[in-house]
């Protein structure tokens, strides 16, 4: 009964949220914060309660069952805290604006539907729980209205086409195995041939691989990540598009399993190969583009598709080592990408601007904020003592023990254009010069710094002691039939030494140590203000005197003209072809009453002539 | 004897009829009381019919008529199917009657609820009929009663589609009438059950021109494509209340017609392929058509083309599960789409514009509405938890367990089509909550205008969270649809 | 010469017909269609009246004693009509009310001219 | 163009309406049901003219939904012409002949159309016909005093209760008979006025409802 009841006060409590508004403001944001704290209550109860829940009524002819695993405990967590800490952000961020009865209904609803899916034990409960969770999310893409109408309406789109794909998807393996239950199908799996199995695969890469963001299906995210309201944004980014991973996960490890997937494809293209591939290219482009932009959510966004390529190529691997690496990268990618849209959203709000080329020098301003994005850009890059650091280095160790040195290679430069815009990104916001205007900025509210301390923490505690989700991870693994690794408190024991944080913690400790000293023993420089500009005895005005603007602007010019976004060209064009397609064929109404009959009696002459002829 | 005459299915017609008979006399005692005659008449059938919904399931009734055994007099065949459909017509009758009190308040009011309630007598009795001549019969009250009523408003729109909906919907009906002389010329009968019983002793073309005709003739009504033009100028130019009796129901009814006489008459396994194509073609032209459409009730007209293809799709799939399926879009599309045009009445009665731009920002302004409507679009699409997933899951369900190629291929085009019809649809979404409203001030709603739509949202997401409602009911009646052989046993009494 | 004799009714039924669908589909002008409807009907009508007869026939009367029944004509088809002649008098009454409004509207009735709804 | 492929489609569905005519004999027998209604009809209701006795007996139904469509020939015509000014045309009186000829003849078709419509059990002829003659006789008398308007209230009432009581008549059937519309009044003596049970009951009522309700249409479309 737990998952059901867990899913009916998510949904029951988004209702009561809205009607809650209606009568009392403050009523619903209560409601709001205490169900979702009540969600993540639940969620850590049902720790360790592995259970099968088989529901009291079915859908059409279909069971209904409700699972709980250790993988979709991991993901229920990451859901429901994410979601939790977004709402209490929320309570300041959307202070003001309108229509928040609705923005927080649906914030239960899209996080309650996520908890759906990886509580779901058929696929069409899968499906469902998915579809909902699409048209619930584009309802808050829009909120924001201007040009997150068009990003929504992108959004919808595509995840329309890709949830028609895995609806098929899904039907055809109901006509396959007779039943839809997860477990039943994943024990007679070898009933199904490889092509068919490849077929399926193909489909449900489109359905996904939409709310996933791989490359080819990626368009829709830059716009919708950016344009969605920002404690929403975190959401998206922070867990929304790993569903598309979980399906993946799902897919590959626990249904198929993994030895049948790694044999799975057409000739000579392997799907793990194509699929690994695809991550890397995910991880490379993205990452270059995320530098040209100036809107900081839209750098968020672009990064956000190359994380899920890390993510992609570590689980794409079939090694227990690539399994941890992409899953944990998953866990990561959560909290520090949730992290950095709530830093954003709190200097969105303060300034009202995410335009990198206006801000800068926040860093006095909002020390919170600043601390908490600095972590998170941290996390991003994947520096010693961060978890971004252990799941980016398991995602190359596997890489580098598999022998794909060309994915290793191009994951690593993934990688430099990461610290690239995270470093843009840092100082374009905090560093630097603060203009003029914010002078008289005042301090992120409380409801803000709470959640922004809380991740900030979670990155740098779950990088030094990685074991304790890492343990979890690898018991998921173990239950997948991957090689069991041994995990301790530090990281991953091997001969080899092929993970440990303590020694690599201790050595930086060390190291910085080191630099402070010497840089504070070796102190020859004196304190300047940032507002000391002189220039030859002329003052210089302030305004003008901003350099976060084209920042890093010889390497635009160098990579901008290879890095348009060719496949969102593509499909606005194929939007388009559709767009006067339609228009012309409701040219066939032509008004005229005499072509109307002319068609009616066409359409008698018709099947006559079908009998005639056979 | 006394007790069980109030059970007896032909009230279903004849009380409704008597009603609207009496209207006038009725009228002439106080005008404001008009208003309530389809209410009243709407109320008993619904009553009847879900009284007696529990005992056709089991068997069906037969009622012969003047007191003679069939074939000889006309009698009804009231199945399971047949009290589906009339508690769908009861029930949306009875809404959009409720809806109509404070709607409709210019015009020729008094004729405008007799021609109504006539308009769903006409629906009950195609669907309870069991003689092809009343069956034609009754199609054309529905039919002449539809072209006045979109001629209702009198403008100028109303009055140019009414007139185009009457040539091409009089010449479906002469091509009816043809096929019924062909009929009756090769068997020298009229009832369903006495045709289908000898149609195997006759092997000619002319029965497969009577065929072709009463494809030809019901298809108007039922809007295959290419005899659907009629449907978006009708559709928009009504009376909303009329629309969504229209869309709700009229088009359903051509569908019934059509394919009570396929199954039931004839059953050409061919010709059932043929029309699977012609389904999706219809739903791609309609879905297409609307994607452009800038007029809202245009685009629901063009939406309701669109369903009709689905059903004509999922009913000529030729399994059981197939016109279960189809059933099921059919309540679906009535519920939904009445819905949405009652919504949409409002709305439109309200800004006094049909462009969709003139819906900006309506969301804020008429919230309960807007979020009713919502509903209607996403159950429409097939999203769940609303009803139109568990009927869309179906149908592919039911095509893609035949296994034929042709199928699949139908079924990846319908998922197309799909595709674009929830583009349009969730512009239209965006239009309503997330574009700036021109003005502030929000609309009140009367009760009466709220009520109804207020009960077929709740409809909606109420089969939608528990299709199993309906599920077994469903069945029953695809099974008792199909099967011919039954059908005759039933009406000569084994 | 033969084919014509035998089969003059039906020419007759299905010209009929034939003029009417011709009307409706080409013919501009509003009334005119609205007369070629009646053309089918009456058609239509006259096919139904040819398919009950029986050579040397009478009238299903019995107005007299000993009239043969088996020398009667078909009553079912003159009942059909019957119904059918009805239907078309409130069809194309209210066609006709119609093409008085749309004159009204439009001024015209060429129908090429009155496409205020299309696509 | 347009007229060479309307005359193509055309000529294609009547070749096929040809191969279909070619399979029904003409002027053979080929009755199933109407054998039994010419052997049995005189038996059953009581009625001489068997037409009569399948359109108000055995496809009384039909004739139910025929009535029920020429009413909303009739209302629907209101709908789409309520509210619809003549503009003030001078109607032109009609020739003193005209005048005079439709006072004398306008009793004399009412009573033609009344025995009609009476005798429509014994003879050909019946409820429609009869409401047909009615109606012209009011045709008469519209074109004798074209400024003469007979009132639309009274036609309602007319046919309001025509058809209420042609249902009242089949429940009452259905009440005591079991059926709806059944005979349920004696059958009488054939080929006498008072024969067939409920028929000429019905075709009376028939008859006055259509004589109004045509008449009712002819005055909206003279207008």
């Amino acid at each position: 009964m737990t998952l059901q009841l867990i899913l009916l006060i998510g949904f029951c409590g988004a209702i009561i949220t809205y009607f809650a508004g209606k009568i009392l403001p403050v009523l619903r944001e209560i409601f709001a914060v205490a169900i979702s704290l009540l969600l993540v209550g639940m969620i850590v109860y049902a720790y360790g309660r592995y259970s099968q829940e088989i529901a009291q009524f079915g859908f059409l002819n279909f069971k209904i069952v409700f699972t709980l695993n250790r993988l979709s405990w991991l993901f229920a967590i990451i859901i429901s805290s994410l979601s939790a800490l977004s709402i209490i952000f929320s309570l300041s961020y959307m202070k003001g604006k309108e229509r928040q009865d609705f923005f927080y209904m649906m914030m239960l609803f899209v996080s309650t539907s996520m908890l759906g899916i990886v509580f779901s034990g058929t696929f069409l409960q899968l499906f469902i729980f998915w579809e909902i969770m699409s048209w619930s999310t584009f309802l808050l893409i829009s909120y924001s209205k201007g040009k997150a109408v068009k990003a929504g309406l992108k959004y919808i789109t595509m995840s329309i086409i890709g949830s028609m794909a895995m609806l098929v998807a899904v039907i055809s393996l109901y006509l396959k195995f007779g039943t839809l239950e997860i477990s039943v199908i994943s024990q007679n799996i070898d009933i199904a041939s490889l092509r068919y199995l490849s077929c399926i695969f193909g489909l449900l890469f489109l359905g996904f691989g939409v709310k996933a963001a791989v490359v080819p299906l990626h368009t829709w995210l830059p716009d919708a990540h950016s344009e969605a309201p920002s404690p929403f944004s975190a959401i998206l980014s922070g867990i929304l598009i790993k569903m598309g991973i979980y399906g993946f996960i799902l897919m590959m490890y626990m249904v198929v399993g993994i030895k049948i997937f790694m044999t799975l494809g057409v000739g000579w293209m392997k799907f793990h190969y194509v699929f690994a591939w695809l991550g890397v290219i995910s991880i490379l482009i993205p990452s270059f583009i995320a530098i040209l932009q100036n809107d900081a959510k839209r750098l968020l966004a672009w990064s956000s598709v190359g994380q899920i390529g890390y993510i992609i190529v570590g689980i794409s691997m079939g090694t227990g080592l690539g399994f941890l690496g992409g899953t944990f990268h998953i866990f990561s990618h959560a909290v520090f990408k949730g992290l950095l849209f709530l830093t954003i959203a709190s200097v969105e709000y303060r300034t009202r601007t995410r335009d990198l080329d206006q801000l800068g020098g926040l860093i006095k301003k909002m020390p919170i904020t600043f601390l908490g994005g600095l972590i998170g850009v941290m996390g991003l890059i994947g520096i010693p003592l961060t978890n971004g650091f252990i799941s980016k280095w398991l995602i190359y160790k596997s890489l580098f023990e598999s022998n794909r040195m060309f994915l290793l290679l191009f994951s690593l430069i993934g990688t430099w254009a990461a610290i690239l815009y995270g470093y843009k990104i840092l100082h374009n916001v905090f560093l630097g010069q603060l203009p003029e205007k914010y002078r008289n900025m005042k301090r992120e509210p409380v409801f803000m710094q709470i959640p922004i301390i809380i991740l900030s923490l979670t990155v740098i505690l779950s990088g030094i002691f990685p074991g304790i989700i890492l343990k979890l991870i690898n018991n998921i693994a173990f239950s997948f039939g991957l090689e069991s690794l041994n995990v301790n408190m530090w990281g991953v024991v091997s001969e080899t030494g092929t993970l440990n944080i303590r020694n690599i913690f201790f050595g930086i400790l060390a190291a910085i140590a080191l630099v402070s000293i010497i840089f504070y023993s070796a102190k020859r420089s004196w304190k300047v203000s940032q507002d000391d500009n002189y220039a030859a005895g002329a003052f210089v005005p302030v305004e003008k005197y901003n350099y976060t603007v084209e920042f890093y602007a010889p390497l635009y010019k160098m990579i901008r003209k290879y890095l348009k976004d060719v496949i969102d060209i593509f499909y606005c064009w194929i939007a388009g072809l559709v767009d006067a397609l339609c228009n012309g064929i409701r040219k066939i109404y032509t008004g005229d009453i005499g072509t109307y009959v002319g068609y009616i009696l066409f359409f008698l002459a018709f099947l006559i002539i079908i009998y005639l002829r056979g | 004897m006394v007790s069980t005459v109030w059970q007896n299915p032909v009230l279903l017609i004849v009380v409704p009829l008597g009603l609207a008979f009496f209207t006038p006399i009725i009228g002439l005692i106080r005008k404001e009381l008009v208003k309530y005659i389809p209410i009243l008449g709407m109320l008993f059938n619904l009553t009847l019919s879900l009284f007696l919904l529990p005992k056709v399931l089991d068997n069906p009734i037969i009622v012969s008529l003047s007191g003679w055994k069939p074939p000889f007099a006309i009698n009804l065949f009231v199945g399971p199917v047949g009290i589906l459909f009339s508690i769908l017509i009861s029930l949306v009758g009875l809404l959009t009657a409720i809806y109509g009190i404070n709607y409709i308040k210019k015009g020729a009011v008094e004729k405008y609820h007799m021609l109504f309630l006539l308009l769903l007598t006409g629906a009950t009795g195609i669907v309870l009929t069991g003689d092809i001549f009343n069956l034609f019969v009754f199609f054309e009250i529905l039919c002449i009663s539809s072209y006045a009523l979109v001629a209702y408003n009198q403008d100028k729109n109303g009055i140019e589609a009414a007139t185009k909906y009457l040539i091409q919907g009089s010449l479906g009906s002469a091509f009816i009438l043809l096929g019924i002389g062909f009929l009756y010329g090769l068997f020298g009968t009229l009832n369903m059950a006495d045709i289908a019983r000898n149609i195997t002793t006759v092997d000619s073309p002319a029965l497969f021109i009577a065929m072709a005709l009463f494809i030809t003739g019901f298809g108007v009504e039922a809007a295959i494509f290419p005899l659907n033009a009629w449907l978006p100028d009708a559709h928009s130019s009504a009376p909303s209340t009329i629309s969504a009796i229209l869309s709700g129901i009229a088009i359903h009814i051509g569908i019934y017609a059509i394919f009570r006489v396929l199954y039931t008459l004839f059953g050409f396994n061919s010709i059932f392929t043929v029309l699977a194509v012609i389904g999706i073609v219809t739903l791609l032209i309609g879905e297409m058509s609307a994607f452009r459409q800038e007029n809202i009730k245009r685009v629901l007209a063009y939406s309701s083309m669109g369903q009709m293809g689905l059903i004509i799709f999922a009913l000529s799939i030729g399994t059981v599960d197939g016109i279960s399926g189809g059933l099921f879009q059919i309540i679906t599309h009535t519920l939904s789409k009445s819905l949405l045009f009652l919504c949409v009445g409002y709305m439109v009665y309200s800004t006094n514009s049909m462009e969709l731009s003139s819906l900006n920002g309506l969301g804020k302004r008429m919230p309960l509405i807007s979020l009713l409507f919502t509903i209607g679009v996403f159950s429409l699409i097939g999203l769940p938890p609303f009803i139109g997933f568990p009927s869309k899951l179906s149908i592919i369900l039911a095509g893609l367990k035949t296994g034929e190629t042709l199928f699949l291929i139908l079924i990846v085009l319908m998922l197309l089509a799909t595709v674009i019809e929830g583009v349009y649809f969730f512009r239209i979404i965006q239009i309503l909550y997330f574009k700036e409203p021109d003005k502030e001030e929000r609309f009140k709603t009367p009760f009466t205008l709220l009520f109804p739509v207020i009960i077929l949202g709740l409809l909606i997401v109420a089969i939608g969270i528990y299709p199993g409602l309906l599920q077994e009911i469903l069945d029953r009646s695809a099974e008792i649809f199909w099967d011919k052989l039954s059908y005759i046993k039933i009406v000569f009494g084994g | 010469m033969d084919f014509l004799y035998h089969n003059i009714h039906f020419i007759g039924a299905f010209g009929l017909m034939f003029i009417g669908l011709y009307m409706i589909a080409v013919k501009k002008n509003l009334i005119k269609k609205i007369i070629g409807l009646g053309f089918v009907e009456t058609g239509i009508n006259l096919f139904l009246i040819i398919i009950g007869y029986i050579k040397n026939g009478t009238a299903p009367i019995f107005s007299k004693a000993g009239l043969d029944p088996a020398r009667m004509v078909d009553p079912v088809p003159q009942a059909l009509v019957l119904t059918a002649i009805v239907i078309n008098v409130a069809i194309l009454a209210l066609a006709l009310g119609l093409a008085i409004r749309l004159y009204g509207h439009y001024k015209t009735l060429n129908v090429e001219k009155i496409r205020g709804l299309k696509w | 163009m347009k007229k060479i492929i309307s005359f193509v489609l055309l000529v294609i569905i009547f070749i096929g309406i040809y191969f279909a005519v070619s399979q029904i004999p003409y002027g053979k027998d080929k009755m199933s049901v109407s054998k039994h209604y010419l052997n049995n009809g005189v038996k059953e209701n009581g009625a001489s003219n068997i037409v009569t006795s399948v359109v108000l007996n055995y496809r009384g139904f039909d004739t139910l939904g025929e009535l029920t469509i020429l009413f909303i020939g009739a209302i629907g015509l209101g709908v789409v012409l309520f509210g619809f000014e003549t503009k003030g045309k001078d109607i032109k009186s009609p020739s003193l002949i005209l005048n005079a000829g439709s006072t004398f003849l306008f009793p004399f078709i009412l009573l033609f159309g009344i025995y009609i419509f009476i005798h429509g059990h014994l003879s050909p002829g019946g409820g429609f016909q009869g409401g047909a003659v009615i109606a012209s006789g009011f045709l008469i008398s519209y074109l004798g005093y074209p400024k003469k308007r007979i009132s639309e209230k009274g036609i309602h009432i007319v046919e309001s209760l025509g058809g209420t009581l042609f249902i009242l008549i089949g429940l009452l059937g259905l009440l005591l008979g079991g059926y709806f519309l059944s005979n349920i009044l004696p059958k009488g003596t054939v080929n006498t006025l008072v024969s067939g049970g409920i028929i000429p009951l019905l075709y009376v009522l028939i008859g006055i409802k259509v004589g109004a309700e045509l008449a009712g249409i002819i005055y909206k479309l003279m207008e």
